[in-house]
Order: C-alpha cells, then sequence, then structure tokens
C-alpha cells in the first residue's frame, strides 16, 4: 500500500469514526442535521458518477430521489406491518425502473442537451405526481410511519435518532465504498475515459452509449437509496421532491463541494445547508440574498469546488 | 367525437397571443444563449423585476407606455451591470458555470424583490380597455395588443439584428466570435449590450405581462421553464426559431386543453420536447446542419 | 463491375520483404461527397499485409477523410470498404475498432486528466473484462502487463504515473501510438504521427513507427517527406480525392505529376 | 447556433484583456453585501427585554421566501401583534412571550428541518404558523414525536383535522366543508342553480371542489362543469376560454397569485359579466384588491375575514385590531394593504394559545397534555382577542368553527352581504386521534 | 513596420513556434512558405493576436502589440485573411463587408467609396451582395474574405493560403488584387503553398520548417534558382 493510501483509509477512519459518534455528543438537532446531510450526501454522491466521472449533467436526479421515496412509501403503507427491506427494495425497483427508462432516451444526446431531456423527464414525473392526487396524495404528498430495524430471527427494534443515523451512516458508508469501488472497476475506467474524451473512447472499442446508459441507471438507483433514507427519516414523501429544483440544488452541491471526487459533493451538501442554516439564523427573512452572492462569488472565484480548492490550498 | 369549430378558432387566438409573450420572453434567452453561450437561469427574474419597475412608474405616473419604458431602460442596465460583474469573469468556462451563477443571481434578485416591493401582488392597468365578442367570449383587445406589441419588439429587434450597425456585430459575433474580434468588432461590448438586450426583453414582457396577471415576486418562475423549453425547440441561439417554438408550442397546449386535462396538456408539450430533442437536438425549425 | 475482379492497384513492394502478399484493406470505388464537394473520388486500392503505406498529397486532397471512412467516423456515399476479408463498410467506430484497426490522431487526441499507464490501459482493457464493475482495475494483471508491454515499446515506460497532459509533446503523440497498440490492432493508423514535432523528436518516432511495424500493416498520412520516404514501402498520392499516383518512394519521387501537384508550378 | 469555438485550443487565451479585475468585482460585491447587510441587521420591534421573567418561546414558521412568500409575510404580521400585544399587557402567566420565526423557503422538507430546529434546538414550548398545507402535513409527526402543540395559523387543507388530524394540532379557524356548507344555501337560493367550477388542480383544490360539489347538491343545485387550472399557470386563458354552456354562476376556488390571474383573465374574458362569479373569499383576499382594480367588482365570495367595519364587524374590538394590522401591513409594504384572513387568522392562534397556557397554568412543553386539555372544547368571546367573533374549537377534531361573512366587492371594496352564524357552518368531525 | 522578434507559441502542452523572427516593412510584400504544420498559420494568429505568444515581441509601428486583443489590433490596422476564410456564413455578403466598415468615425462618403472600389476590384460580389456568404463558392469566398479585410483600411494584410482549393482562373484573380493592394501601398504578410504565385508577388520569402525561420532570400534570387525551394519543399 503506498504512503498516499494509508493516508486516505487514516482519513477515511477519522471522518467515519467521528461520523459515528457524531450522534452521542450533538445536540439532538444538529444529529438529524447531520443525518439529513449524509442523505442529500449520498443523492449528490450519486450524481457525481455522471457529473464528475462520466460528463454527464443531469438535471433530472429528482425524479430518481423522489420515485426512490415513493416507492418505499408505497411499501411502508402497503404492507403491514411496515418493513424496511421491503421499503429499500421497491424505493430501488421504482428508481430504477425510472433510471432505466430515462436513460434510455436521454443518452442519445450530449452536453445541455442532455441535462435539458433529463429535466423535462422530471418534469413529466413531477406533473404526474402533483396531479394524480388519489395514488400519491397530491401537493399533500404522503405519510406513514416509520418502519422498525428488523432482521428476522436476529433483531427487531424502533429506530432512535440515533440508531437510524447509524443506520444511514452504513448505508451511505457502504454506497461511498461501492461507488468508489464501482469508479476504479475497469467499468469505471470507461466512464471516465468517456468523461475525458469520447471520440476517441469510441475509437478504441466502447460502446459508449452502452456504458452511459449503466452510469446513469447505476446512478439512479444510489439517488433512489437517498430517497428512501429520506423516506425512513422523515417518514413522508412529497412532490416537491420530484420537481426540478431540488436537481438544481443537486448539482450545486458537486460544483460547489468538488465534482469527480464522491466525497466533495457531499462536503457541498454540508457547506450548502450549514450555510442556509447558519445564515437564516441571522437574517431571519432575507437570507438568501447573501447566500446567493457567496454563490455567485463561489462559482467565480473557486471554479474547482471546495475539496479541489482545499486540495490547491494543501499542495502548496 | 365533433370538433368544436369556434373553440378551435378562440385557441388559435389564445396560442398566438400567449405564444408572442413566450416568445420575447425567448427570444432574449436565446439571444443571450446563442451569441454567449450563456444559460441565463435568472432571466425569470428579471422579468419580474421588469414587471416591478413597471409598476412603481405605472403608480406614479399613471402611464402605461412610460412604465414600459422605464422597465424596458431600467432592467436593460441591470443586465449590463450582471453581464460585466457576474458573467464576464466566466467566459469561456463550461456553460454549467454561468447556470449556477445564474441560478445564484436569481436567488439574490427574487428575494431582493420580496424584501423591496412586500408581499401584496401590484397592478400595471392595460393602456385599453374593450373587447370584442368572439363566439361565447368577449375578447379583450388587450391581449391583441399584446400580441402585436410582442411581435414589433421582436421584429424591431430583427430589424436591428438585419440592418442595424450593433446588429450586424451581433450576428457577426454569434457566428463567429474569434474571426469578428480579428474584424475590429468589440466583442466584450457586444456580449454587454447583448445581456441588457435580453434582459430589457424580458422586462419589456414582464411589463406587458402584468395587466394580464399582475405582478408578483414568484411570477418568473411559471416562466421560465416555458421559456428554456420554447428556446430548445426553437433551436439554441436560434432567433427565429424561437419565435416559431413559443407559437408552435402554445398552440399545441391551447389544442391539447380542449380534449385533454390541463396537467395533460403540459405533459404534451414535455413530450414535444423531448421527441425534438431525440430526432432534431439542433431545434425543430432550422435544418440540421452538416 | 463485381468487386473481386477488380485489379489490385499498385504492386506491394516489400522493402527487402518482397513476398507478394494478401491484403489486409481493400476499398472500392470509395466515394464521400459533403453536399456539392466531392471529397474522395472513387478510390479503389489494397494495401497488403504487414506494409507499410503512406498516403501524401497537398491539403484538402482527401486522406483524411479517407482515414476517416476506415475507421467509421464517416459513412462513404458510396464504395465498400474490407477488412480481411469483411465488409466494415459503414460499421461504427467502435466496431470497427473491435475488428483490429487502431488509429492515431492528427490533433493528440489522449485522455488528458489521466494518468499515461491509465491511457494505455484504457485501450488495453477494451478487450478483455471492460465491464466488470466490482473488482478493482488494478487487480487485472493481464490488462496492466500488455499495457506496460506497450508503454515499454512506444519509450515511455519509465512515464507510467505522468499525467498525459504533462508530457511534451513528443511524447504525447507517442503516447498516441501507444494508446492505438494497445488495442491489439492489425491494421495501425497513422494521422500525421510527426505533426508539431522537432526534428529529433521526429527522429524518434521514425524509428519507433519502424519498430511497430514488424508485426502490423501500418497506414500512414504524413506531410513530412523525409518521413515518408524514409519508411513508406508504398506511398499512394492523392489530390482532389482523386488517387493520382503510386508507387515505391523512388517512383513517386520521379513522378513529374506529383512534383506539379505539390509545387503548383 | 454559435460555432463551436472553445474547441479551438487558441482561442482560450484570446479573452483576457476584457475581464473584470478581481479586485474590483470584489469592491463592488462587498459594497453590495455591506449595504444589504446594514439594512437587515436592524433589530426588530419586538424583540424587546421583558423584565427578569423567563419567556415563553413561541415558534413560528411561516414561508418568508420561495413560491408562497407573499402570504407567509402577511401572516407572519399577525402572530407578531398578537405577540406584541400580549407582552405590551404583561405577558402570559407574568412571563413574556418570545417569538423564534423560522423560515421554510416554501418547501416542506425545510419546513421539517425548521421545525425540528424549533422543537429540540430552541426548545420552542408551543408552536404556531403554517401557511402551506403540504407543508403543514410533513410537519406534523414532527410535532406529535415532540409531544408540542400546534396552533395552525393558515393551513387549509381539509384532511388536517380530518383523516390526519393530531392530538397536537389546532385549527383555530374554518375549513372548505364548513364554508361549503355556510355558502351553498346563498348560492343555490340566490345566485342561481346551475355552477361551472374553477379550480386548482391539486389537493386542496380538489377537495375543497368536492365539498361544494356536495353542499350545492344536496340543496337542489348542480354543478353542470369543473376546470382544473394547474397550479402555477401563468396565463390561463386557454383554459378559462373553454368555460361556456348554459349555467348561472362561476365559481372560483383559488387563493394568492393564482387568484388574481384567474380573477383577472376572466374578467377578461368577459366570463364574470356573463356569469355570476362567486367563489372562496381567498380570490378578493383584501392584499389582492388593489391588483384586481375593477375587475374584480361584483364577486361575491365567503371568508371567515373581511376589513370592513359595518355591522356586525364595528365592534371596538375590531376597529382596534384593524388599525393596528393597517400600520403594521404598511411596515412590510410601503401600499399599505388592508388586513386580510391571513393576519386575521394567526393573530387569533395566537391568541388561542395565550387563553390555553393561561388557563391551564401552562409552564412549558411538560405541561402541554394541560394545554391540550384547556383548548379542546374553548369557546371564545368576540373580544380584543378574537376581533373576528365568537367561536368554539371543537375538542373531537381541534377544529374550530366560527362565523362565516359572505360579501360582495362592491367599488374595490368589501362588503357584507350576509353573516353566518358560526352554528350554521358546523360539520361532523370525522376524526379519530390515534393514542398519544 | 511589423516585426516579430523570437517568438514561441504554445497550444496547451505543445509547442508549435519554437523563435520565430520576421520583418515586414511598410507596403512590402513578404511571403512565408513551407510545408504543412510548420507553423505558418500559427505565424499568423500570433500576430493578430488569436493566440497569445509565450515569449517574444511583437511590435507595429513601433508600438509593442503582443497579446493585445484581436479588435484593438484590427483597428491599428491590422486585417487578417484566414485560411479556412471564416466568412460569416449566415450573413450577406454586404454585410459581412459591413462587418469591417461600420467602424467608428468613417464618414458615409468614405464608406460608399471602399465600397465602390472593392466591387470595382471584385465585381462577382457586387452581384451577390445580398445572398447569404454561405452560398457562395470556394472562390468567391475568398474573395469575400479579402474584400472583408480590405474594409478595415488596413496598413498591413495576412494573408492565409488565399488560393488553396482555387482554380488557376482564380488564382490569377487573386494575384491581380495582392498587385493592386501593393499599388495602394499595403503590407502583405503572404502565407502560401503556391510557390510560383509566391515568387511573383513577393519581394522577399521566408522559409519555416518545424516551427522556426530556417531560410530568407530575396524573392528574385529565389525565382532564378529553384535549389533552396526543393529542399524545403519538394518531395
Amino acid at each position: 500500500m503506498t504512503r498516499s493510501a494509508a493516508g486516505y483509509w487514516i482519513g477515511f477512519a477519522v471522518v467515519l469514526a467521528l461520523l459515528v459518534v457524531a450522534p452521542l455528543v450533538l445536540p439532538e438537532f444538529w444529529r438529524r442535521f447531520v443525518t439529513e446531510i449524509l442523505i442529500w450526501g449520498l443523492l449528490a454522491m450519486s450524481l457525481d458518477l455522471l457529473i464528475g466521472y462520466t460528463g454527464m449533467v443531469s438535471f433530472g436526479h429528482s425524479a430518481f430521489f423522489g420515485l426512490g421515496m415513493y416507492g418505499a412509501a408505497a411499501a411502508l403503507l402497503t404492507v403491514r406491518p411496515p418493513n424496511l427491506w421491503l421499503a429499500i427494495l421497491y424505493g430501488l425497483v421504482g428508481a430504477g425502473a425510472v433510471a432505466v427508462f430515462v436513460a434510455y432516451f436521454s443518452t442519445r444526446l450530449r452536453d445541455i442537451y442532455f441535462a435539458i431531456t433529463t429535466l423535462v423527464f422530471s418534469q413529466i414525473f413531477y406533473v404526474i405526481i402533483f396531479t394524480w392526487t388519489e395514488v400519491t396524495g397530491g401537493e399533500n404528498g404522503l405519510g406513514f410511519s416509520q418502519p422498525a430495524f428488523a432482521i428476522p430471527g436476529v433483531v427487531s427494534a424502533r429506530f432512535t435518532p440515533v440508531t437510524l443515523h447509524w443506520f444511514v451512516l452504513a448505508v451511505v458508508t457502504v454506497s461511498y465504498l461501492g461507488l468508489r469501488r464501482i469508479t476504479q472497476s475497469p467499468f469505471g475506467m470507461v466512464l471516465q475515459s468517456i468523461r475525458e474524451n469520447e471520440p476517441r473512447t469510441r475509437a478504441i472499442g466502447y460502446h459508449v452509449e452502452r456504458y452511459k446508459i449503466v452510469a446513469v441507471m447505476l446512478s439512479g438507483l444510489f439517488a433512489g437509496l437517498a430517497g428512501v433514507l429520506y423516506a425512513l427519516q422523515n417518514k413522508f414523501a412529497a412532490p416537491d421532491f420530484v420537481f426540478f429544483l431540488v436537481s438544481g440544488e443537486v448539482v450545486v452541491f458537486n460544483v460547489m463541494g468538488g465534482m469527480g471526487t464522491l466525497v466533495g459533493p457531499v462536503a457541498g451538501a454540508a457547506f450548502f445547508f450549514l450555510l442556509r442554516e447558519l445564515f437564516s439564523r441571522f437574517f431571519t427573512e432575507y437570507y438568501l440574498i447573501p447566500v446567493g452572492i457567496i454563490f455567485t462569488l463561489m462559482v467565480i472565484f473557486v471554479p474547482q469546488g471546495l475539496l479541489g480548492f482545499l486540495r490547491r490550498r494543501l499542495n502548496q | 367525437m365533433t370538433i368544436p369549430f369556434d373553440l378551435l378558432l378562440i385557441q388559435v387566438i389564445n396560442g398566438i397571443v400567449t405564444g408572442m409573450i413566450l416568445a420575447l420572453v425567448a427570444s432574449g434567452l436565446t439571444l443571450i444563449f446563442g451569441i454567449m453561450d450563456v444559460v441565463n437561469f435568472a432571466h425569470g427574474e428579471l422579468f419580474m423585476l421588469g414587471a416591478y419597475l413597471g409598476s412603481t412608474v405605472f403608480l406614479t405616473t399613471g402611464n402605461f407606455w412610460l412604465a414600459l419604458g422605464a422597465a424596458v431602460m431600467g432592467i436593460g442596465l441591470l443586465g449590463a451591470v450582471i453581464q460585466t460583474t457576474t458573467l464576464r469573469p466566466l467566459l469561456g468556462r463550461d456553460p454549467l458555470t454561468t447556470i449556477l451563477a445564474t441560478f445564484g443571481l436569481s436567488l439574490v434578485l427574487q428575494n431582493y424583490a420580496l424584501w423591496q416591493y412586500g408581499p401584496v401582488p401590484r397592478k400595471i392597468n392595460e393602456p385599453i380597455t374593450g373587447h370584442f365578442s368572439l363566439f361565447y367570449l368577449e375578447y379583450p383587445w388587450y391581449r391583441l395588443l399584446v400580441a402585436v406589441l410582442s411581435a414589433a419588439i421582436i421584429g424591431g429587434l430583427w430589424l436591428f439584428m438585419k440592418y442595424g450597425k450593433y446588429g450586424i456585430w451581433i450576428r457577426a459575433t454569434t457566428q463567429d466570435r474569434v474571426m469578428a474580434a480579428a474584424m475590429g468588432i468589440p466583442v466584450p461590448l457586444v456580449h454587454t449590450v447583448v445581456f441588457a438586450i435580453g434582459a430589457a426583453m424580458a422586462a419589456a414582457s414582464g411589463v406587458l405581462f402584468g395587466p394580464l396577471t399582475g405582478v408578483n415576486h414568484a411570477m418568473g418562475l411559471d416562466f421560465i421553464l416555458r421559456a428554456f423549453i420554447v428556446v430548445v425547440v426553437g433551436g439554441m441561439g436560434n432567433l427565429g426559431g424561437s419565435i416559431l417554438a413559443a407559437i408552435f408550442l402554445s398552440l399545441l397546449e391551447a389544442f391539447a386543453s380542449i380534449w385533454v386535462s390541463p396537467a395533460q396538456a403540459v405533459i404534451v408539450s414535455f413530450v414535444v420536447l423531448i421527441l425534438t430533442l431525440l430526432f432534431r437536438p439542433t431545434g425543430l425549425f432550422v435544418p440540421t446542419p452538416k | 463491375m463485381t468487386p473481386d475482379r477488380l485489379p489490385e492497384p499498385g504492386s506491394p513492394h516489400g522493402n527487402g520483404r518482397g513476398a507478394v502478399r494478401s491484403p489486409i484493406l481493400r476499398t472500392e470505388g470509395l466515394t464521400v461527397r459533403f453536399g456539392g464537394l466531392t471529397a474522395l473520388d472513387n478510390v479503389t486500392l489494397a494495401v497488403p499485409h504487414g506494409e507499410i503505406r503512406a498516403m501524401i498529397g497537398p491539403n484538402g486532397a482527401g486522406k483524411s477523410t479517407f482515414f476517416n471512412c476506415v475507421t467509421g467516423v464517416l459513412r462513404p456515399t458510396s464504395g465498400r470498404i474490407v477488412f480481411d476479408g469483411e465488409d466494415i463498410t459503414g460499421l461504427p467506430p467502435h466496431r470497427i475498432s473491435q475488428k483490429a484497426i487502431a488509429r492515431s490522431y492528427q490533433i493528440t487526441n489522449i485522455l488528458p486528466g489521466a494518468t499515461v499507464l491509465e491511457n494505455v490501459r484504457i485501450a488495453a482493457q477494451s478487450r478483455h473484462h471492460s465491464w466488470s464493475l466490482v473488482r478493482h482495475h488494478r487487480a487485472f494483471v493481464d490488462v496492466i502487463d500488455r499495457a506496460r508491454a506497450v508503454l515499454d515499446a512506444v519509450g515511455l515506460g519509465d512515464k507510467e504515473e505522468e499525467l498525459a497532459a504533462n508530457l511534451s509533446h513528443g511524447e504525447q503523440r507517442h503516447l498516441e501510438i501507444g494508446i492505438a497498440l494497445a488495442t491489439e490492432p492489425k491494421l495501425l493508423c497513422l494521422d500525421e504521427p510527426t505533426a508539431g514535432m522537432s526534428v529529433s523528436e521526429t527522429r524518434a518516432t521514425v524509428e519507433l513507427i519502424r519498430q511497430i511495424a514488424t508485426d502490423l500493416t501500418i497506414l500512414i498520412v504524413e506531410h513530412d517527406m523525409e518521413v515518408v520516404m524514409g519508411l513508406a514501402h508504398t506511398i499512394t498520392v492523392l489530390h482532389y480525392g482523386e488517387v493520382v499516383a503510386e508507387g515505391t518512394p523512388a517512383e513517386i519521387q520521379a513522378n513529374p505529376r506529383v512534383q506539379e501537384v505539390y509545387l503548383k508550378t | 447556433m454559435a460555432e463551436r469555438w472553445q474547441g479551438e485550443p487558441w482561442a482560450k487565451d484570446i479573452w483576457c484583456s476584457g475581464k473584470t479585475t478581481r479586485r474590483r468585482f470584489l469592491g463592488l460585491s462587498a459594497a453590495t453585501a455591506g449595504a444589504l447587510g446594514a439594512t437587515m441587521l436592524v433589530p426588530a420591534p419586538w424583540r424587546e427585554a421583558f423584565g427578569q421573567a423567563k419567556p415563553y418561546k413561541i415558534g413560528i414558521m411561516q414561508p418568508l421566501t420561495g413560491v408562497a412568500a407573499a402570504g407567509g409575510k402577511t401572516a407572519l404580521v399577525g402572530s407578531m401583534m398578537a405577540v406584541d400585544r400580549i407582552n405590551k399587557a404583561g405577558g402570559v402567566n407574568g412571563r413574556p412571550l418570545e417569538a423564534v420565526i423560522a423560515d421554510y423557503e416554501s418547501k416542506p422538507d425545510v419546513g421539517r428541518r425548521k421545525v425540528e430546529k424549533l422543537l429540540v434546538e430552541d426548545k420552542v414550548d408551543v408552536a404556531e404558523g403554517g401557511y402551506l398545507s403540504n407543508v403543514c402535513l410533513a410537519c406534523m409527526p414532527v410535532f406529535d414525536e415532540h409531544r408540542t402543540v400546534f396552533m395552525v395559523g393558515v393551513c387549509l387543507d381539509t384532511t388536517i383535522t380530518t383523516t390526519k388530524c393530531s392530538r397536537y394540532v389546532f385549527r383555530p379557524f374554518d375549513y372548505a366543508p364548513a364554508q361549503a356548507v355556510a355558502f351553498a344555501h346563498y348560492l343555490v337560493n340566490k345566485m342561481g342553480k346551475k355552477w361551472h367550477i374553477a379550480y386548482l388542480d391539486y389537493a386542496w383544490g380538489q377537495s375543497t371542489r368536492d365539498a361544494y360539489v356536495e353542499q350545492i347538491k344536496k340543496l337542489g343545485g348542480e354543478v353542470v362543469g369543473g376546470t382544473g387550472i394547474p397550479l402555477g399557470t401563468a396565463d390561463m386563458t386557454p383554459f378559462l376560454s373553454k368555460v361556456s354552456g348554459n349555467f348561472d354562476g362561476f365559481f372560483g376556488i383559488f387563493f394568492g397569485a393564482n387568484a388574481v390571474v384567474l380573477a383577472t383573465q376572466a374578467y377578461d374574458l368577459g366570463l364574470t359579466r356573463k356569469y355570476k362569479f362567486a367563489g372562496d373569499g381567498a380570490i378578493a383576499e383584501s392584499t389582492h384588491l388593489p391588483a384586481l382594480g375593477h375587475k374584480i367588482e361584483g364577486f361575491v365570495g365567503i371568508n371567515r375575514y373581511v376589513p370592513v367595519l359595518d355591522p356586525p364587524l364595528n365592534t371596538p374590538h375590531h376597529r382596534k385590531f384593524f388599525d393596528e394590522a393597517v400600520a403594521a401591513l404598511k411596515k412590510i409594504d410601503p401600499s399599505g394593504p388592508l388586513p386580510d384572513r391571513y393576519v386575521q387568522s394567526n393573530f387569533e392562534a395566537m391568541n388561542f394559545l395565550k387563553l390555553g397556557m393561561q388557563r391551564s397554568g401552562f409552564r412549558g412543553r411538560d405541561d402541554t397534555m394541560k394545554l391540550i386539555e384547556a383548548l379542546e372544547g374553548m369557546d371564545v368571546k368576540e373580544s380584543d382577542d378574537f376581533p373576528q367573533g365568537d367561536k368554539t374549537l371543537r375538542k373531537e377534531d381541534h377544529q374550530a368553527f366560527l362565523r362565516e361573512f359572505i360579501f360582495e366587492i362592491k367599488d374595490n371594496k368589501h362588503r357584507l352581504v350576509e353573516v353566518i352564524p358560526k352554528e350554521k357552518t358546523v360539520v361532523p368531525p370525522a376524526c379519530t386521534f390515534s393514542k398519544a | 513596420m511589423l516585426s516579430v522578434q523570437n517568438v514561441h507559441t504554445y497550444y496547451g502542452k505543445s509547442h508549435i513556434l519554437h523563435g520565430v523572427s520576421i520583418d515586414v516593412g511598410p507596403g512590402e510584400v513578404v511571403g512565408l512558405l513551407g510545408r504543412n504544420g510548420v507553423g505558418k498559420s500559427t505565424t499568423l494568429k500570433t500576430i493578430m493576436g488569436l493566440v497569445r505568444p509565450s515569449e517574444g515581441t511583437i511590435t507595429f509601428e513601433g508600438r509593442s502589440v503582443a497579446g493585445a486583443a484581436p479588435y484593438h489590433l484590427a483597428r491599428l490596422g491590422i486585417a487578417y485573411v484566414p485560411e479556412d476564410r471564416r466568412i460569416f456564413r449566415l450573413l450577406t455578403v454586404l454585410e459581412n463587408l459591413r462587418t469591417g466598415l461600420d467602424r467608428p468615425g468613417v464618414p458615409p462618403e468614405r464608406r460608399d467609396a471602399l465600397l465602390a472600389k472593392v466591387y470595382g476590384s471584385f465585381p462577382v460580389l457586387r452581384e451577390r451582395r445580398n445572398q447569404a456568404g454561405g452560398t457562395l463558392s470556394g472562390g468567391e469566398q475568398q474573395m469575400l474574405a479579402i474584400a472583408r479585410a480590405m474594409m478595415l483600411e488596413p496598413k498591413i494584410i495576412l494573408l492565409d493560403e488565399p488560393t488553396e482549393g482555387l482554380m488557376p482562373r482564380m488564382v490569377a484573380q487573386i494575384h491581380e488584387i495582392i498587385d493592386v493592394l501593393h499599388g495602394d501601398g499595403v503590407a502583405i504578410l503572404l502565407v502560401e503553398q503556391n510557390v510560383r504565385l509566391t515568387l511573383e508577388v513577393s519581394s522577399r520569402v521566408y522559409f519555416m520548417e518545424k516551427g522556426v525561420v530556417r531560410h530568407h532570400a530575396p524573392a528574385a534570387d529565389l525565382r532564378r534558382n529553384d535549389a533552396v525551394i526543393h529542399q524545403y519543399l519538394g518531395v
């Protein structure tokens, strides 16, 4: 193992340990806040597979996130008693099905056209969910109860905020390791090759479209998983999460955190959430004005994102 | 199913009127994209601020035309400021960064409007109030005036672009920035002016639209997505295409609303957009260039 | 006219390796038109196994168009391309690559943000394990060995951890060739491999091409006449999309028509 | 389409000369940010010290930014008027009220997070506010979880006190079924038998439409058509153009900016002149009247509150409220709007809390059950605290019933047509609380 | 008048010009010959400010202009006719001309005179003045590109392979126009593949190879002795 790899794993262990301990030491609000950031971080991370690794900017991740959420809702509302694993399964199936559909059409297009196609697809799902009140609850969304953490014959316990945090942390960590491995696998290498130079990748014998479809699907599945976790934590699903502005925010997390690093988007999510939370405490009504100004300045002066910025600083 | 001819005709008129306003918003957007590769996410906010500025002037002077003129000038100036401070440093970077920067701006502008103008919706009175009967409806002349004015503004822009000295500069810059610079055209200035023109057009449509809907801080949001769709269907950066696409999509939605529910009518336009992108990615109304 | 009765133009000179071999690449009446412009006009030629074939001609003669047809970037308006006995006309680039035709580009076309090894590894991987999602790419030793072998062959063995973007221009051009080689091609198409190189870099590249040519067929487009004359077994001269001459370097140098084309006198 | 010039490597360097320098840019932005910051940091008048007593913390959640900001801001005015008034009068149980305001950006996920912040971090004793129904519904489980009373200031959705009701949530104002019951007889008997309903096509609009359809039918009327219009439709004319045929009245179910669009465009198309025009009072909210001008003339609506000083609203209580509200609204909107039902219901919601806290001897969140019991079935009389009139907070579903005002718009002003006593608005409860 | 000294230029990482030095005197026609890809076009782009040189100096009429914005150089009196012509395809012929004509400080009479002059030299452009630039033939596009540059009333024109892909009749016309420009006292830096034309119109010729100037000789000498030409250009 090289020195930098050892450094990486030490850093990973430290951050993980901090996150494990966090709910035990943080005040209750911040405990839940951290859990929520992890969930949004997973969503942002899933998008990084496309933006950072394949070079495709999706504005449709709200659809995968939302479908994961509604999938989980379907499981939790129809099956008695509510089953955690079924919720995850339904959520993944929901997000995956949508991802296949979206991927099939949108990957034929590139750049801004890909972005707009994904955005429009997510708006179609939004309109359907928003207006189909009988099934989706329409604007009011769906509320449901939290399932217990149960492995048949082993344990069965209700979630507390602390155990839920650990569960979310476990899922996000495993997802992170999974995504990291995917990006380091031969398949992930092909994705990065597409990002760097698509025609060249084609010319050395890769069927680029097929790789893109699989990338969108995988990304959609992880986004769906984030949706399931959100549903578990907050016990409701709402059409607002399918709205395109949510996708926009997730792109923002990626750009602010640093694309192509997997960790960066999580940092971006944390930064943006903290920024808004802290500013909202000082300027009750108009905090989005300074947030908007800071954000615009960051786009101009820190184009490589927080992580890229830090990395450059550390290297100096 | 019988075809309701009266409704059909009404919807043609509706489609054209809505389409012309949409075209006015979209042509500013597409102008900016075509020349600078900037996807201006704050366009809806410029539309909204234009309407607010118009309503303020209208409130003090009572003159619609003065309000229109003031909004156009004021927001045009604001556009120039935004371009020089925020977008000029981003020139040549990924268009994604311009989306994000203008997204940040839209946050600022929207909340500024809320702060400055307060929560109560404002009003701009239409300069003409009459109506004529159209089958079972009384149709307001003002809606037709809006269509005509939008057409006139777009036509004016077209004439300016076609014959004006700066119009030629702008078109030359659109086609080939580098060669335009080599021909002595001050490209950075052209960019600023174009953004100002785009902003002014958004403001003009905001004022024109004001009497139809009232003025509120969120009115940009309702418009911006549709304007983006129009720009894409028309071919990004293609002015003529945007106008045709705006009318086409508005007509389509108006017709669709005869037979299907309004929500489904919205989906129809989304589906058209996706089909357009898949089969004519450069837009519905331009021949695919080699 | 049926394809198999077509005369095979030119004679394969083997530069001392003389024997007549069957063609690995054949084009029959290849024509490409862009609107009113005919970029390639009825080009029929055959490249035998193991030959180094150069294509020369002034700007706009159709060399790049020919390349793009062979490598699947362009679909010919009419005509056929036969590779290794198989009709490959109009196949997409990735299928062409899988048929063992590789190309390098006129403008350096690598993965600038990846390391040198990664550039070559990704190409080598295109033949094996490319859909593996779960294992780390470093676990596929066969691919890495192949990549290292290629890097040694193109003289970049000691630079494998460098970012491709940080290489010198000459090294990038070699990497370019390395990427093509790593896909295990039977036919290697080189588009101006010495473009923008200094004199010494050019010499090194000529040496490199000569070395890798031992078990490959090479099709090369080049402007540097020294390179062409020193490397090619056979030269095809294109002008306005047509083949105006074909022969050994000596024959071409002596050809008055070619001089006319070149000096426009 | 612009030529893809970025593809050319040499194009990258070209545009250096016109760049804004970093320093100039920073200077500009710093100046702007400074100006903004200075104005925003002015302390709110209500955050004044109040003796030595430990204040009650009241969490107030409203959408102060985003699409619903307009409504949220007027609603907040109502809450803060009540808080100021209570504090001036010596607070509750000798302790002042401290308002902790949270803006939820018109988004349910933010709402949920802000409510958690109010309950967990700020440890508020009770909460008040709302506005967007979907956010109220999303947050209700949090109040359940933290066993804290939430007095809804504005949230229209019926299910809040029916199928999704909660022991911790109270709605001290009317809801659609009650309005429909109160309004239907006037619609059918005084305006016309046949109705066409236009509504916002989402949960609230749909459920309100259902309530009116049911009541109109019950009284022998008929609803001959319906037009759903998606939320956020900028130009409703294509949908409104379809409205034709043989009916007497055109009924609208809209609120906020959508209501302004509807009323304007229905007028423009002649619908509101050809047919009688009635609808949810939210269409002709006082804050909308300036924007609507003459286009809303003749509209008949029902509302829990109208800003008129005619009988029976010519009480000193109401005049006091009215004057105070006008002054407070002027501060957030220079155009000086009249108070609307959002100001009223938030004002009264806060006063319900006050009364409940007084009667139960509430000391903090541990006494929540006592507070709930005090509020359940609470009957209040018309007073300075409740300028709108008498009302009862029903025990079974925590839904209040109050008198309703049927009004007409004349000369761009509300004019009372009929007052429906609260007894005539009652609908049977449809709620079963889960075991608290 | 124009002096390029020891200029190095990179495209990203690749080093294209390895120290190029060229001088052009007032009203002088200077040829720049070399095979494809040796850096001739890059030299012109560097002078025009389209690429920023990393090293070296460029002075125009005594003023240092290395790294100046192209539109600034155009206003100073340097015009550029690129290899691929880059006419504005969607603009009409007249509009293409107006991009250079509509400068501040050109009185209407002067404009008319300039237009008349160009139309006199290229009658076909007058015929096609309302036709989109993209619809012209290759030769006509070349004429338009040169005419457009003339609209700037430049002191020097950088001409990049004006005869490339043209029919002999057109080549002759280009030759004529170069003579006319020369007669008007406009300096020309001509990059060409057509050796004969270059030798005929130029007073001096530079030969480039691999990013450097290898040889420099009066055109008259080269006309007498073509050994040098064969050395640098022949097969």
